[in-house]
């Protein structure tokens, strides 16, 4: 379980974070909140990347103290290394921890993913989705328990988005962990998580904790879920508005 | 295309040799004051053994010295990037440390290290190990402290993140730092063989310059132009063989 | 197979000599004693080290670099005349009189030092060089100010006279003859014309102080063995042209002769005696220098200069 | 914080003199062969008023060749951008050139120029010119054709591109190719006195070295280092001034 | 009037437009279509930009042959000068024409957009919208008479999007001209535009022109056109794939 106890985090005297009291366990979190509400920072605070200034930070009952490896970690940025192949990059994991690569299980990725032609590419060769899936695929060879992916399909056309989203839905049940996922699109946290968080501009606090409990996933369902869409929209654009007059 | 590209500056050079043959010529400009291409051309055929004696003992010194900065240069840059307070502290005496003029460390050298290779050496460390380690320095401190983050939570040890990130991105500033050093190098050991030598380009200079024979002087700077063209090159490629071996690691 | 036998048993010891100048007549002596192997015999293996442009044997010499040098009584004089003096002495001089001269073309009409002034003297940029000049040009009546020292530009004798190089130095059987080859019509004005005290040692041999003290005899084998050499080209002066030709490749055969005939007449007036400098010679220029102020107070002969390995 | 860091260099140069005369001192080196930084400071204050004289010369020389230089290659930077097939004949010519060791082409420039300015600021432009014009034109090649098309959608003026776009982008390269030419510069004009002149820095400390002076040699070295971080200094301070009229035009 | 004859394009031998005919009058039209369908390239055609490979483009009867002025263009990258004040990035037509400044037009039009306050501020102190903002507005102040946007808030996060978009369809009527916006957003497309035309996967083809035609344009009107919104999905989706399998 990881744990947000009272979390603030001030950066050059800018209070990004406010009192944030959060528990997540398992299932697919989304984090919703308007643009520079400090969305990435709640992530880094998590990683140990940034050390909040006041609060506590625990993951399964330990503190966390600094950069620490309990998490599987897609930055916003897909940052493939752009002189290792397609393979190489996912089986970054066992490259850092020299460890031998479990090449029969980045076969088998690739095949989930629709890569198994691109195995030897490198990624300036993929289009942009394609890039995602890979950096989608190396963190699922991280073995640690929980993944944290920030605005994974962020820099992407809406069509290639909606493809990668209905693969992640699709992803068998095997390759699926608890998850929190930071976005700014409704339909994507709609249609992908079982609970939305809703951040207030920065300073970010929790303004709403929604759960989803779809009977069938699908762009069909998606279509049914106009009110919730228009009551995130609503919060989300009182708190953008908030923020422009701050 | 490319070919063409190629052909374009030897184009030129030849447009210039045109000129530069017709003035002489025709001004009827004194070989001691100024030789024409022709008489260039001459003495570089007419010397042609002597001038390739020389030309190997300052592509030695070239090198050797250019090995010297480039392992030196590595290490100082990782060095710097590891520890920043160290940068803070050495990178201005390097900056000042170029800003003094070669000729005048020349003699100085000598007169500490005495006649044989090594202060020619030591002045083409010194012309060549600048531009790589800032290079070197700047594309290591350019490498996102998002992407060295990201590796931590890997489990990445900062020899790891060394390794599988950032010299990969620093060698891209050492090649191009690399490049520019091999265009200078050269005169780098022209200089010490100018000051004090028993063979090279600069011994021979001095010499053709002492003996008033413009165009020998001359005949060595072709020389010294195709030298350092050569050490450009030659940086290229190991610029490209380095990102060979790194795209075919494994 | 074949066994022949070494000739000489003991190995032979590494001498480097600082030269003052490309390879020149001057020289000659030097290089007469290794191609005949004077050196070898006296158990010496020597090398020359030729200077590039700007160099001075007297500090690389102390430093150590060599064990002997090329160089001149003005730069030694120099070299004493510090607070910290550079440990060198002179151990013979090349030649016994000054055969320098300072030249101007023969058509500019400076025929005297005096007429130095509002012209441009062209030389290696000494203090040394700027001191000879402030004295020549004041007993001749002339101002110094007036004088502008530069560095010579290299274009030789044919450059004399132009691009404002109204004045050089030069050496009577080098550069004059190298002038008189090339068509290049010179006034004269030899040093030891000017002032008899200007009639001083140069090029001088020297070594360090602590050469002398520590390995006296390998200096005494090292003068040995080059009078020999000097005698030699006293003696011969085309075979021992032929013999400097092997070491400069830029300067003709014939201008070499030339230069070696003049030169070998001059080396010595005795060619037994070759080297041996006096105590006057050498207090005459430095009571030169300190009448025009040029160094605070006199040196004593004996440290600068030293006959004792001729003997 | 930004104070702090400019006193780093500071304490790193006082540790680095405080060794040099331990060692000068400890092992009794004799000045003709090392002096120690007090024997520096001391020559440094005894021929102050000289070493002022002279230093004055080498930065007029120093800055008259920048500032040629600096126009020079403006107009060679705009020119080789606006006509690319030039650049092609041209840019290989400019990079030969800087193989060309400055020591070399020292006594040529003399033996044409004579022995005033000239070829002391000849020197200087040889040394800067190159850094700013690569810089220049590299930074005039990255602007976007994009931003370019786009102002040409609006009726702008191949002059108009360049007043509103172009220069303001390649003058940001133009002002750190100056930096570095500001740096070496001044190299130019000491190896020019120092082969022929009658005053400055290169003059004084070859006449200083043949005079067995070796602690006024590093004296008029210490002048060199301040003339050179000068110089980048007010190149740093004459790049913010552009960027300053440039965000308060109109 | 454009008009497009038998519009085809190849770049670098590679086939972007193929045959397009179209002709655009008054409105707002919207091009959506797969990522690197060629929308830009369309963009840079009728811009004089890219000439055609074959076919021709006429503006108001006259053959495009080159870079012209018809157009008032919001590039897909706002490119702002970052040297200039707001006031001058707005008024940049005018500078680059040695045109007297509006001023009192530009005092105008940053109050339209709520950035009265920002007028001498520098771009890189705005916010992403912001500077979409100053874009419109320096678009605006080119006289040319139809509007060509190339994803103007293709940027931008989906908070900040949605105010852009509303303040696009409250603008002033006399702020409003005859434009062609290119979007990658079928939401988008639909709020703000009259015609919508969808392009196929490269090379280019048109492969719908759908009217539309609302009562009253608004969210709450935007939220009813879910089947106009699948219907689209359904449309690029199918490129999207065919591309992904070519
Ligand atoms: N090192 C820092 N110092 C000061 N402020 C910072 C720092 N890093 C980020 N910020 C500010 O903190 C705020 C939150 O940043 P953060 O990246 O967490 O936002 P976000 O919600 O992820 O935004 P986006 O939706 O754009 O990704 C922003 O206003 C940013 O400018
Ligand atoms: N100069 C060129 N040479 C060759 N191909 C090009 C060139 N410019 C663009 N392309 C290709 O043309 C195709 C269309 O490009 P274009 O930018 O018009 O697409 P787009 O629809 O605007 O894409 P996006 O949605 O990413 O903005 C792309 O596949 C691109 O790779
Ligand atoms: O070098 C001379 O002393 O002439
Ligand atoms: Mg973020
Ligand atoms: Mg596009």
């Amino acid at each position: 379980m990881i744990e947000l106890a009272g979390v603030s985090v001030t950066l050059d005297g800018l209070p990004i974070i406010a009192d944030l009291n959060l528990q997540l366990t398992t299932g697919f979190t989304a984090v919703i909140g308007p643009s520079g509400a400090g969305k990435t920072t709640l992530l880094k605070v998590l990683l140990g990347i940034i050390p909040p200034t006041s609060g506590q930070v625990t993951v399964a009952g330990e503190p966390v103290t600094g950069i620490h490896t309990a998490f599987a970690y897609m930055p916003q940025d897909s940052m493939l290394l752009p002189w290792l192949t397609v393979a190489q990059n996912i089986a970054l994991y066992a490259r850092v921890n020299h460890q031998p690569v479990a090449t029969k299980r980045v076969t088998e990725l690739l095949a989930t993913a629709g890569l198994s032609d691109y195995r030897d590419f490198m990624p300036a060769q993929l289009s942009g989705g394609m890039k995602q899936r890979v950096a989608f695929l190396r963190t699922v060879m991280n073995p640690a328990g929980f993944r944290l992916l920030d605005e994974p399909f962020g820099a992407l056309d809406a069509m290639t988005r909606g493809s990668l989203q209905d693969w992640l839905v699709g992803l068998p049940q095997d390759l699926q962990r608890p998850t929190l996922m930071v976005t700014h699109d409704i339909d994507e946290a709609i249609y992908l998580a079982d609970r939305i968080l809703v951040l207030s501009a920065r300073p970010a606090r929790l303004i709403a904790d929604i759960a989803v409990t779809p009977t069938q996933r699908d762009r069909h369902w998606l279509a049914t879920q106009a009110p919730l869409h228009a009551q995130l929209y609503d919060l989300l654009q009182k708190e953008s508005q908030a923020l422009a007059n701050a | 295309m490319d070919v063409t590209k190629k052909l374009y500056p030897l184009f030129s050079f030849l447009v210039i040799c045109v000129i530069w043959q017709a003035l002489v010529s025709g001004l009827k400009v004194p070989p001691y004051f100024l030789p024409g291409p022709l008489a260039v051309g001459h003495a570089l055929v007419a010397d042609g053994g002597v001038l390739w004696h020389h030309a190997l003992t300052t592509f030695y010194e070239s090198a050797v010295g250019l090995v010297i900065a480039s392992v030196v240069a590595l290490i100082t840059g990782l060095i710097l990037d590891a520890w920043r307070w160290l940068y803070n502290f050495i990178y201005p005496l390097l900056v000042i440390s170029q800003t003094l003029p070669v000729m005048v460390l020349g003699p100085l050298l000598i007169l500490w290290f005495g006649f044989d290779l090594t202060p020619k050496v030591i002045l083409v460390v010194l012309m060549s190990f600048f531009p790589i380690v800032v290079a070197l320095v700047a594309a290591l401190q350019d490498v996102p402290e998002e992407q060295i983050q990201f590796l931590q939570t890997m489990g990445a040890s900062r020899l790891e993140v060394y390794r599988t990130l950032k010299l990969p991105l620093g060698m891209v500033g050492f090649f191009s730092g690399l490049k520019v050093a091999a265009t200078y190098c050269v005169g780098g050991a022209v200089v010490g063989e100018w000051l004090n030598a028993e063979s090279g380009l600069g011994y021979y200079m001095i010499r053709a310059k002492n003996g008033f024979e413009i165009d020998k002087v001359f005949a060595a700077i072709v020389w010294v132009v195709v030298l350092s063209l050569l050490f450009n090159v030659l940086a290229g490629w190991l610029a490209r063989g380095y990102h060979w071996t790194l795209t075919h690691s494994k | 197979g074949c066994g022949a036998k070494k000739s000489s048993a003991k190995p032979l010891k590494n001498i480097t000599v600082v030269l003052d100048y490309v390879p020149n007549t001057n020289h000659t002596g030097m290089y007469v004693a290794q191609a005949k192997n004077y050196y070898k015999q006296a158990g010496l293996k020597v090398k020359f080290i030729e200077p590039g442009d700007n160099s001075t044997s007297v500090g690389l010499v102390a430093a150590g670099k060599g064990q002997f040098g090329v160089s001149y009584q003005e730069d030694v004089t120099y070299a004493h005349a510090k607070a910290t003096p550079i440990p060198v002495k002179a151990i013979a001089t090349l030649v016994q009189h000054n055969t320098s001269s300072f030249v101007t073309r023969a058509d500019s009409g400076i025929t005297s030092p005096k007429q130095f002034e509002n012209h441009i003297y062209a030389g290696w940029q000494s203090p040394s060089e700027a001191a000879v000049l402030k004295a020549v040009m004041t007993q001749a009546g002339g101002d110094f100010k007036k004088l502008k020292i530069v560095g010579a530009n290299g274009s030789g004798p044919e450059g004399l006279g132009k691009k404002g190089q109204d004045i050089e130095w030069y050496f009577d059987g080098w550069d004059g003859i190298k002038a008189k080859q090339l068509g290049v019509k010179l006034n004269t004005m030899p040093l030891r014309k000017l002032d008899k005290r200007l009639d001083y040692y140069t090029p001088v041999l020297i070594t360090s102080n602590r050469e002398i003290k520590q390995d006296p005899k390998t200096v005494r084998a090292f003068v040995k063995a080059t009078k020999q050499g000097y005698q030699y080209a006293i003696a011969h002066p085309t075979a021992s042209a032929k013999i400097l030709k092997r070491a400069d490749k830029t300067d003709s055969l014939k201008f070499l002769t030339a230069s070696q005939q003049y030169l070998s007449k001059h080396y010595t007036d005795t060619p037994s005696n070759w080297g041996a400098m006096t105590s006057k010679v050498w207090n005459n220029y430095t009571g030169f220098m300190k009448e025009y102020g040029l160094i605070k107070q006199a040196i004593p002969a004996k440290d600068m200069y030293t006959n004792e390995f001729l003997k």
